[in-house]
Parts: structure tokens; C-alpha cells; sequence
């Protein structure tokens, strides 16, 4: 038990170091491709807490995230895109969390929403035993979602925000 | 024209393999990787899994086939008897697809009666 | 600071209540037994048990149809405390037993033998305070991960470093073999151990089941849970009362409100503050609204998890139409906060009435169209029917409450059988029940909630009256020393709260009791002999959230 | 003809044939998006492209730009294989399928059960997706998969016997020539409905989607498959969508039969028509379980797909003879 999970990734999240770039690289492909990719953020379904019910909001009938792409829920982190951390994370889950996302394929980005995902939320005393005091901890986050829980619009407007990252490549899974 | 035809079937599967062989060895090449400790993990609800999926399965599923079978060969040894029925003017073809087919609808009643085809 | 376990006046010697049950829990062996006046502390019967005698009293509440609604662990420092609430079908006493034991030793027998449903909470009580519970079945933790070395609601216990160890990636051998003891082994190498969760998508959040299946068929599984353990209950006892409002929020997002007013009525009940009139209409009009809200969500997730995904859209434009209301009002959509001690927390908007009366009017047509293209659909018959069936046995040993138990064939809702708001007496509705008890009545019991809380909607808002919406209450909250419990009846059922007041602004303990940890105990009998997806159909039709379990 | 010719012809055909089923494809995909968005008061895809028609086309080219993860534990060359094999058939049913008189890649004459055999070829895929991913809700995916087809293949193809003793051909142009008075659908309505129901859960869809059912199994036998290689499987069973409502357009709708518009106009219009209905299916319905589905195959469906033939052999020799 001498290096703890969360310390090593939290390096590995810090750094480029965690997608390999492909081995052809072909500035209009990339260009395209990154394109796509923008247009077609496939989230996996995922929620842990209040939050994941504003998620299944935002892809409801009045939200509708299918306009954007972003409407294709995957089950499986092997056809997912985006990882969408909606809760609380606690020390049990956290794991879980990671694992999940070492198993979605590259290029791949994570949108921490709501409070407890960013920083503990409500649950940040210091002594708090059990909550995880934010997902980045963890997983290398590209947007942070504000609110307790935050609104579909939100979750909506970090949709868009993320695609215009991707497309001029500066998230973390495209830098490299 | 004719020559063409039967060689098609066997030319487009060649075709689809490739196509598809080129399709699935393609993203090597322009996708970038990962390389995160769990990635090669199999994937079971974000646990680590307990066990191999690779159990030994009942004979009852190989029971299941052997019905499937006799069903499908009984069937499609109707096939030519319907094809030509049109042609021949006589009631004999329907008399013999007719009794083949009580005949299969006897074997369903006793492979029914057995349970052999209650699924779990 | 030590605390006296006998704070509570007894009124023992004014009038015993029920003579008849103190006589025979006497008789088993209960110590110090009185009754305790219910309008202050919400219970009845107050009785003091020796580890010894502990199971023939629980035996005797059980002859009683006795259901035990929840445990409490205490650490009255220096001894621990376990309280056992039980609670007698409809108009019957509450009846609370206390066991105590040394800090050293911290053993108590364990109640499974008699209460299945003690299973889950002695392990709560377990995790949190180290108690030991002799020959319990599988005293494993519950709610915390098994790497964990403390036990957080210990008094002495003040925080600890989050560490997460390499070695969890390790399933304990003891897990597997749990699983597999509820099943029983067919002896060939055919059956194999399935996760379902934490991240699945219906098991409604993260909650893991680890079945044991051969083929399709189930030979069993156990539930895991605390996958959102958030220590909500040790927070308590470092905020004050008005501060912890917001996390009872937090706990059962669909139905915040009945959290809110559950506390609250916590509050009230401890202090004696009471809330004005109107604020009594606004609490039921909002607390029916989010019933129907937290159902609409059952529905379209229950859907879905059947397999349909298109009811799940339009039930969550119905509620986002609720939620709008809520906004307006509250100034949040699912995180209210709303009801108060005293009342509400400020008057709602001008044309309230109005767009709710609306709403209510479409909400009917809705509803008529639901019952037929959804419950009456004959995929969804085949489904549900004879799935996953809770007998009123079951039901009662285990602690099941709202519409699974009422789907069960017992007719018991607190709303009206324990009336903490004058309101529900007033207004004319009734308790839909079904006596089935597999997926299809419970089905059936919510659309027809459904119903009764727009039917209650409807006429509390004629209800509404000018007038203030809160009552004068003090700057600085505090409440008496005592000991004081509050049951409210959420969408999932009863939501209990049992607090242990010191004087100061601050709980010394407070105990939540949510529903769907007892609804969803029953899973684990429910499963065996049924196939991979009826687990699905059982488990959506049980509703639960897993963060209220977790808490 | 040279065997220049020959090669040419066929590379022209392989080629119009693939771009065919991948833009079918992606039109489905995107189709069905919108029939769903339709259903359920939504807008569906509208960012990209006009009517967000590009939505599919950028779905494919992100994930032949994803990552392809091969998982530790599974047997790696028919993990590699699987998909392509569920692949296969999709272009080898399209060759067959005539649209119009004269007009498809080739008209054999034994088209209608060329269209049942080979078309069973992608459960193999499957088999071997579910199998080698050693991925336990993969191998239940598989399982049920297996059992459903070949449990509703009987029944469909007695359907497609009582067509074929009509027309006394299994040539797929002469079939629709025969309906050219009256389809099919109205003289052997019993047989229509138990096509189509079997060709639906053939193709895996609501209410028989059990071996991709999403709230048990995860993502079902294609659970492990990332990227492309699951873009493959998706490939496959929209083509196989399509060719379902082909099958059904020519055996039981009259084909291109049709007054005043182009054949082939009527063609494509009644077989996305059906392709409609099976969508429209897919967003109503909830899924049956899976021991429900097999018993309603083997006590319903193929008693009387049985009797069905047998009452048609007997009306129909005694109406012609």
C-alpha cells in the first residue's frame, strides 16, 4: 500500500502523458476528425447522485441533448466518449471511477458536474471521512459544471463549451 | 451474364472482408491510445469481475439446437415440393407435404410435452 | 460530554398506555419499562433490554405483527447504545428497545433470528460504531469499503486522511462467498457471478448487486451498497440544526420537500414551535406535488428498464413542468429547502394557484393516458405480473413502508394513519392499496397515488387562506435535551427521524430512517429462482435511491 | 465477356453495393434518431448539417477515429473477427435484392432463400462477439441471441413457403411479378404477420432486442467492441433492418408494383414505410423476457405458421386445380 491510487493518477491526470498520440499524423484528418468527434460526444451513462437526474433531464424532451450529438447515452465506457461524473464521489466509488475511464477508448474527456464532483460540494469538511474532495483527484476533468446540482442549461452550455475545445484541440485528450 | 452470377456471392464476401478487415485496422493507424492501468480490464459495472465468462453451458442448450435442427432441415426439405406444386396438376404433392407437415407438428407437440424447449 | 439516556420525562405515572404490551415485555424480561407521551417524543413504549432477553422481547413485538422500522447506534460515552424501533401496524403503539453495551466488549446478540430485516441495520450499526453482532449471518461492512479502519460515528472519532489503497481492485473472497451462500450451488460449473452495478443502468444509481446466475437464473445475489456514502449522519452532529437543513435535500432528490417537512416536523415536534395555517396548506400542496414528481420518475425509469424508453421523455415533461413551480417558489428546482421549522420558508408567487390548478387539470388527462397505454400495455403485464412477489409477512418483518407495502396488501399510510398535518384529515382522499404484492400492485398502488395527490392538490388549494407563513422562531435554535423521533410519509414510504438533543444548537445524534433501505432489504429474498430480468423488474419497481440508503 | 469485364462489373458492383449500405446506414441511423425525437416531443439532431443529417456522418468518423481496445482476456483472433464476420452479410443480401425489374446487382433464381441463409451468417458474428469477449453480459447477449434466431427462423421460413407456393418461384422478381393484380398481403395476411414478426426479432429489435437489452445486459454481446468495430455491428444490423423491410416489400407488398410513379420510387417508399412501422415499434414497446419469447414462438407462432401452410397448400391446389 505504498503509493496510493489517487497520488499516481493524479500525475499521470496532470500531465499529456495519458493518450498516446496516433501514429499517422495528418494535420486535415486531425482537423476532421476532430470534428467529428466535437459533434458526436456520446456521454456514458453514469450517475451517482442528485446530479444524474439533472443529466437525464438534459437529455429529456425539453432539453434535449440529441440536438448537439450528445443525446446517444452509451452503457458500455467501450463506446462512450464522455464521461460525465454527476455526484458525489466517495472513497468506495472512486475506483470505480477510474477504472471506468481507463476503460473508455482514447480520445476521450470528462465534464465533472455539480459541486461534489468539483470540490466535495455540501460535504467538504475537513473531517469528512468518506467524500473524495473532487473528481480530479482522480481523473484528469476538462470542464467543471458548477451548481448543487446545476441546471440541464449548464450541463448543456459545458456540451457546447467542450466542443469548441475540441475542435481548436485544446482539451486534454486532443493537446497531445 | 450467368457466369457473373455465381461467382457474386463469393467475390462480395471476399470484398466485405477485406472492406472490413480495412475498416477495423485503420484506427490504429489515425486514433490516438491510452494507456490507463485498468484499460485492458474486462468490463463488468466498473467491478473487477469475479470468475471467467467462459463457463461450461448446459446440455440443455445443445438439446435445444438438435430440435432446431430437424426443424429447419424437415423445412427445408419442403422447399422444392411448394416450388413446383404450381405445375403439377394433381393432388399428390399435397397430400405429401401435407402429411410431412403433421408428421413436424407431432414432433413439436412431444418436444413441447418433454419441456425441451422451456428456455433459461 | 456523557449524556443521560433517560432524559425524556416518563409519564408513566400519569397513565399507562398500553398496559397490556408493558406487561408482557416485562414479562420477557424487559428492565425499566414506561410509556412515554407520543405528541413529545413520538414513541410509546420505552423499554430497557439485556443483551439476554433482547430476542425474547423482539419475539414478543414480532407475535405482535410488531414491524422493526429501524436501529439506532448511540455512543452515550462511554457505553454504546442500540435503540430498536419497532413500530405495530396502523393505530398501534411505537415501542422503542434499548440495549446497551461496554465500549470494551461492544457485542450484542444479533436479532436476524427473529427480524430478517435487522440484517442490513446491524451491519449499519457495525460499520459505524463497531459493535459486534454475535452470529450474525454476514457481518460484513455495509455502507463503508471494506479497507476502511474506523468507525465514524464514535464520538472519538474526528476525521480521517482519504486513502485510497491499490489493493481494492481485490474482491474479498468473503463477498463471493456470501453471494453464493444465498444460492444454492448446482454442482456444476455452469453458474458464474455477475456485477450488476455500481455502474449499470438500472440499478438507479450506484448500487452493486453481485448475483450468482446459472444460465439466466438467479441462485442468488447480495446487495452492496454505500457507493454515495457521504457521512450525512456524522455531519449532523457538527452543524446546527438550521444548517442541516440543505443536506436533507440531498438525500432523496425526487422528493426533497418531504424531507424538508420531515425534519421540520422533527423540529417542531422537539420544541414545540407551532407553523401557521397557510404554511400547513403550502407544506401539503408542495409535499403532493413532489409525490407526484418523485412517481413520474419511478415511471419513466421503470419503463425504461422494461425496455420502453419513450413514457421516461414524457414523464419527465410532466415533472419539469412541477419542477418550474418549485423554481418559482422555492428558488430551486430539486434542492428546495423550502419547509422550515415554523412554517415555510417565504410566501410563494401570485399566480401559484393558478398555473398549479392548470397543471393539475392536463396533469388528469395525462394520467388516464398512462394507465392505459403504459400499465395496461400487455408487454408490461407479462412483465410484472406474479414478479417479484412481497408477502404481507415479508413486508412487515423486513419494515417495508409506503407503496410497496401497501402493494403488499397492508393498508398503512402515516398520512393517515398517524396524521402529523391536520389537513389530511380534512380533505377527502383515500389510501389506494393492492394485495398482490408483486411488481404489477405495486404498479398499480403508485398510479393510483398518483390520482389521490392531485385529487389532494386540488382541494388543498382551495384551502388557501392569507396569512403568514411562518411563526415567530427564536434567532438562536435550540432544542431541549430529550430524545424525540418524526415520522412523515414520503413517496417511498415512512421517513423517520430520531434525534438525541443535548440543549445546544447542535444534534448529539440524529438517525435518519429512510424507506428504500428497508424496501430495498427485500431484494435479496426476492431474487432467488427468478431470471436476470426480473432482477430489473423488481428492482425499478421497488424505487428506491440510493443515496437516501447510503445517506 | 473477358474476365477483365468480368472483374471490372464486379468491382463496379462491390462498390456501389458498399457505398449503398453505408449511406443506407448512416440514413437509417439518422432516421431513426429523428422518428425517436418525433415520438417523444424532441427536436432530435439539428446542429449538424441541414436537419442535423450530418449527425451520423460525424458519428462514424468519430469512431473511426477512436481507440481500439483489445481487453486482456479475451481470445483475441475471433475477437478480432466477430465483427467482421457480422459485417459480411450486409452487403451479400443487398446484391441480391432486385428494386426494380432488371434493376439490382443480380436477380438469382434461388433469391428468396439466399436472403434467409445468408442473412443468418451475422449470428455467427455474434456468436463470436459474444464468446470471445469473455465478457459475461456479452455471453448472455450471445446466447439469447442464438436462441431467439434460430428458434424464429422455422417459423419464417414456412412464412416464406406459403409466398413461394403462390408464386411457384424463389425467384424474387418472379414473386413480385405474380402480385402484380393483387399483393400478397391480403391473400396471405397470416403469413405476412408471422414474417414480419419473425423478421423483427431476427433483427434484434424492441420488443426482441433481448440480446442487446440495454437495462440488463449493458450493451449485450457488443459490449466490449470499441470504436469501429462496434460501428460494424451497427452497420450490419440497420442493413439487416433494411433488408427485412425489402423482404417484406417484395414477398407481401407487391414490390415496385405500383401505379403512376417509378418502380423503384415505389419500391424504396414501401420498404421505408415498413422500415417506419419497425422504428415506430422499437419506441413504443417494452422488451419480453426472454423465456416469454421463446414460448411465444413455440406455442404460437410456429403451430400456426404450420397450419398456415398446410390450409394454403390445400386451398390453393383446390382454387388452381
Amino acid at each position: 500500500m505504498s503509493e496510493s491510487l489517487q497520488s499516481t493518477s493524479h500525475e499521470e491526470a496532470g500531465a499529456d502523458t495519458d493518450h498516446i498520440p496516433p501514429i499517422v499524423q495528418f494535420l486535415p484528418l486531425q482537423k476532421a476528425l476532430d470534428l467529428a468527434r466535437a459533434n458526436s460526444l456520446w456521454p456514458l451513462t453514469f450517475g451517482i447522485a442528485c446530479c444524474a437526474i439533472e443529466m437525464m433531464a438534459a437529455s429529456a424532451s425539453r432539453y434535449d441533448a440529441d440536438r448537439f450529438g450528445a443525446g446517444v447515452f452509451r452503457n458500455s465506457p467501450r463506446q462512450a466518449d464522455l464521461m460525465i461524473v454527476a455526484g458525489t464521489v466517495n472513497l468506495k466509488m472512486a475506483p470505480i471511477i477510474k477504472r471506468l475511464y481507463d476503460q473508455m477508448p482514447s480520445p476521450k474527456w470528462v465534464i465533472a458536474l455539480g459541486s461534489c464532483a468539483i470540490c466535495g460540494g455540501p460535504f467538504d469538511q475537513d473531517d469528512n471521512y468518506a467524500v473524495l474532495q473532487g473528481v480530479e483527484k482522480i481523473v484528469p476533468v476538462d470542464i467543471f459544471v458548477p451548481g448543487c446540482p446545476p441546471r440541464p442549461e449548464a450541463l448543456l452550455h459545458a456540451i457546447l463549451e467542450l466542443q469548441e475545445r475540441i475542435k481548436s484541440g485544446s482539451t486534454n485528450a486532443t493537446r497531445a | 451474364m450467368e457466369q457473373l452470377y455465381n461467382i457474386l456471392p463469393f467475390s462480395m464476401g471476399i470484398g466485405t472482408l477485406a472492406f472490413g478487415a480495412f475498416l477495423v485496422l485503420l484506427p490504429y493507424l489515425i486514433s490516438p491510445r491510452s494507456k490507463g492501468r485498468f484499460r485492458g480490464d474486462t468490463y463488468e459495472s466498473g467491478e473487477p469481475i469475479i470468475g471467467e465468462a467462459w463457463v461450461q453451458v448446459r446440455a440443455h442448450y445443445y438439446i435445444y439446437a438438435l430440435v432446431f435442427m430437424a426443424f429447419d432441415v424437415e423445412t427445408a426439405f419442403i422447399v422444392p415440393c411448394v416450388v413446383i406444386l404450381r405445375s403439377w396438376d394433381s393432388w399428390l404433392p399435397v397430400i405429401e407435404v401435407g402429411a410431412f407437415l403433421i408428421i413436424l407438428s407431432l414432433s413439436l407437440v412431444y418436444a413441447l410435452k418433454k419441456k425441451v424447449l422451456e428456455w433459461e | 460530554m456523557p449524556l443521560e439516556p433517560e432524559a425524556v420525562e416518563p409519564v408513566a405515572e400519569q397513565k399507562a398506555v398500553y398496559p397490556e404490551l408493558i406487561e408482557r415485555l416485562r414479562k420477557a424480561g424487559a428492565t425499566e419499562v414506561s410509556s412515554l407521551d407520543y405528541s413529545k417524543s413520538g414513541m410509546d413504549v420505552d423499554a430497557q433490554v439485556t443483551p439476554q432477553s433482547l430476542c425474547a422481547v423482539a419475539s414478543i413485538l414480532k407475535h405482535g405483527h410488531f414491524s422493526l422500522e429501524t436501529l439506532v447506534g448511540v455512543d452515550r460515552q462511554p457505553e454504546f447504545e442500540v435503540l430498536y424501533l419497532f413500530k405495530a401496524d396502523n393505530e398501534g403503539p411505537r415501542v422503542k428497545l434499548r440495549a446497551k453495551t461496554d465500549r470494551e466488549t461492544a457485542t450484542l446478540p444479533t436479532l436476524t433470528n427473529v427480524y430478517g430485516g435487522a440484517d442490513w441495520y446491524e451491519r449499519e450499526v457495525f460499520d459505524m460504531f463497531g459493535v459486534n453482532f454475535i452470529d450474525h449471518p454476514h457481518l460484513r461492512p455495509l455502507l463503508l469499503p471494506h479497507f476502511t479502519k474506523f468507525h465514524p460515528l464514535r464520538k472519538d472519532f474526528h476525521g480521517a486522511p482519504i486513502v485510497i489503497p491499490e489493493d481494492t481492485v481485490e474482491i474479498p473472497e468473503l463477498d463471493v462467498q456470501a453471494a453464493t451462500k444465498l444460492g444454492q450451488s448446482t454442482g456444476l460449473r455452469s453458474d458464474f457471478f455477475l456485477n450488476m452495478g455500481p455502474q449499470h443502468p438500472s440499478t438507479h444509481g450506484v448500487l452493486r448487486i453481485l448475483l450468482h446466475v446459472e444460465g439466466e437464473t438467479i441462485l442468488g445475489g447480495r446487495c452492496h451498497l454505500g457507493y454515495s456514502h457521504r457521512g450525512t449522519e456524522k455531519l449532523a452532529e457538527k452543524k446546527q440544526y438550521v444548517q442541516f437543513l440543505p443536506y436533507t435535500d440531498r438525500m432523496d432528490y425526487l422528493s426533497p420537500l418531504n424531507y424538508n417537512w420531515g425534519f421540520a416536523r422533527l423540529l417542531e415536534t422537539a420544541t414545540g414551535i407551532e407553523s401557521t395555517p397557510r404554511a400547513e396548506v403550502l407544506r401539503v400542496i408542495m409535499c403532493e406535488l413532489s409525490r407526484i414528481a418523485s412517481h413520474l420518475v419511478w415511471l419513466g425509469t421503470y419503463l425504461l428498464d422494461l425496455g420502453a424508453i419513450t413514457p421516461f421523455l414524457y414523464c419527465f415533461e410532466d415533472r419539469e413542468r412541477i419542477l418550474t413551480i418549485f423554481e418559482r417558489a422555492t428558488g430551486q428546482r430539486m434542492t428546495t429547502s423550502y419547509i422550515v421549522a415554523g412554517g415555510v420558508r417565504n410566501d410563494v408567487y401570485s399566480t401559484f394557484s393558478l398555473e398549479i390548478s392548470e397543471l393539475m387539470r392536463d396533469m388528469r388527462k395525462r394520467l388516464v393516458e398512462y394507465d392505459k397505454l403504459v400499465i395496461g400495455n400487455e408487454i408490461f403485464l407479462m412483465r410484472t405480473d406474479k414478479v417479484g412477489i412481497i408477502s404481507p409477512e415479508l413486508a412487515i418483518e423486513y419494515g417495508v413502508s409506503g407503496p410497496c407495502l401497501r402493494g403488499s396488501g397492508v393498508d398503512y399510510d402515516a398520512r393517515r394513519d398517524e396524521p402529523y398535518c391536520e389537513l389530511y384529515k380534512e380533505l377527502e382522499w383515500k389510501v389506494p392499496f393492492e394485495t398482490g404484492g408483486d411488481c404489477l400492485s405495486r404498479s398499480r398502488v403508485r398510479m393510483a397515488e398518483l390520482e389521490q395527490s392531485v385529487n389532494l392538490v386540488e382541494q388543498a388549494l382551495l384551502k388557501l387562506e392569507d396569512g403568514p407563513v411562518r411563526s415567530k422562531v427564536p434567532k438562536i435554535f435550540k432544542v431541549p435535551a430529550g430524545e424525540y423521533y418524526s415520522v412523515t410519509e414520503g413517496p417511498r414510504g415512512i421517513i423517520g427521524w430520531y434525534l438525541i438533543a443535548d440543549g445546544s444548537q447542535i444534534p448529539y445524534r440524529l438517525k435518519v430512517r429512510v424507506p428504500s433501505f428497508a424496501n430495498l432489504q427485500t431484494v435479496e429474498q426476492l431474487m432467488p429462482g427468478t431470471r436476470v430480468a426480473d432482477v430489473v423488474s423488481i428492482l425499478g419497481s421497488l424505487d428506491v435511491i440510493i443515496p437516501e440508503i447510503d445517506r | 465477356m473477358s474476365i477483365f469485364d468480368i472483374l471490372l462489373r464486379i468491382v463496379l458492383a462491390f462498390t456501389a453495393v458498399i457505398t449503398f449500405v453505408t449511406l443506407n446506414a448512416l440514413f437509417l441511423v439518422w432516421l431513426e434518431r429523428k422518428v425517436s425525437a418525433v415520438i417523444q416531443n424532441r427536436m432530435g439532431p439539428t446542429e449538424v448539417g441541414p436537419f442535423g443529417l450530418l449527425q451520423t456522418f460525424a458519428d462514424a468518423l468519430k469512431l473511426l477515429g477512436k481507440e481500439m481496445i483489445t481487453p486482456k482476456s479475451v481470445d483475441q483472433y475471433v475477437f478480432l473477427l466477430a465483427p467482421i464476420i457480422a459485417f459480411l452479410p450486409a452487403p451479400l443480401l443487398i446484391a441480391a435484392i432486385p428494386i426494380a425489374e432488371g434493376v439490382g446487382v443480380s436477380d438469382l433464381n434461388v433469391g428468396a432463400l439466399y436472403l434467409l441463409a445468408i442473412s443468418n451468417i451475422a449470428l455467427l458474428g455474434i456468436l463470436m462477439a459474444g464468446w470471445s469477449s469473455n465478457n459475461k453480459y456479452s455471453l448472455l447477449g450471445a446466447l439469447r441471441a442464438v436462441a431467439q434466431n434460430i428458434s424464429y427462423e422455422i417459423p419464417m421460413l414456412l412464412a416464406v413457403l406459403a409466398v413461394v407456393l403462390m408464386a411457384g418461384s424463389l425467384k424474387l422478381s418472379e414473386i413480385v411479378k405474380a402480385q402484380e393484380t393483387i399483393p400478397y398481403i391480403l391473400l396471405q395476411p397470416v403469413a405476412f404477420l408471422i414474417y414480419f414478426i419473425c423478421s423483427i426479432a431476427e433483427s434484434n429489435r424492441t420488443p426482441f432486442d433481448l440480446p442487446e437489452a440495454e437495462s440488463e445486459l449493458v450493451a449485450g454481446y457488443h459490449t466490449e467492441f470499441t470504436g469501429m468495430r462496434f460501428a460494424l455491428f451497427f452497420l450490419a444490423e440497420y442493413t439487416q433492418v433494411f433488408v427485412l423491410a425489402a423482404i417484406v416489400t417484395l414477398f407481401f407488398l407487391g414490390g415496385w408494383n405500383g401505379p403512376l410513379l417509378h418502380p423503384i420510387v415505389w419500391f424504396m417508399l414501401k420498404t421505408y414505410l415498413v422500415v417506419f412501422v419497425v422504428m415506430w415499434l422499437r419506441w413504443t414497446y417494452p422488451r419480453l423476457r426472454s423465456d416469454q419469447l421463446m414460448n411465444f414462438n413455440w406455442r404460437v407462432l410456429l403451430p400456426l405458421a404450420i397450419v398456415n401452410l398446410l390450409v394454403s397448400t390445400v386451398l390453393f391446389r383446390g382454387t388452381v386445380g
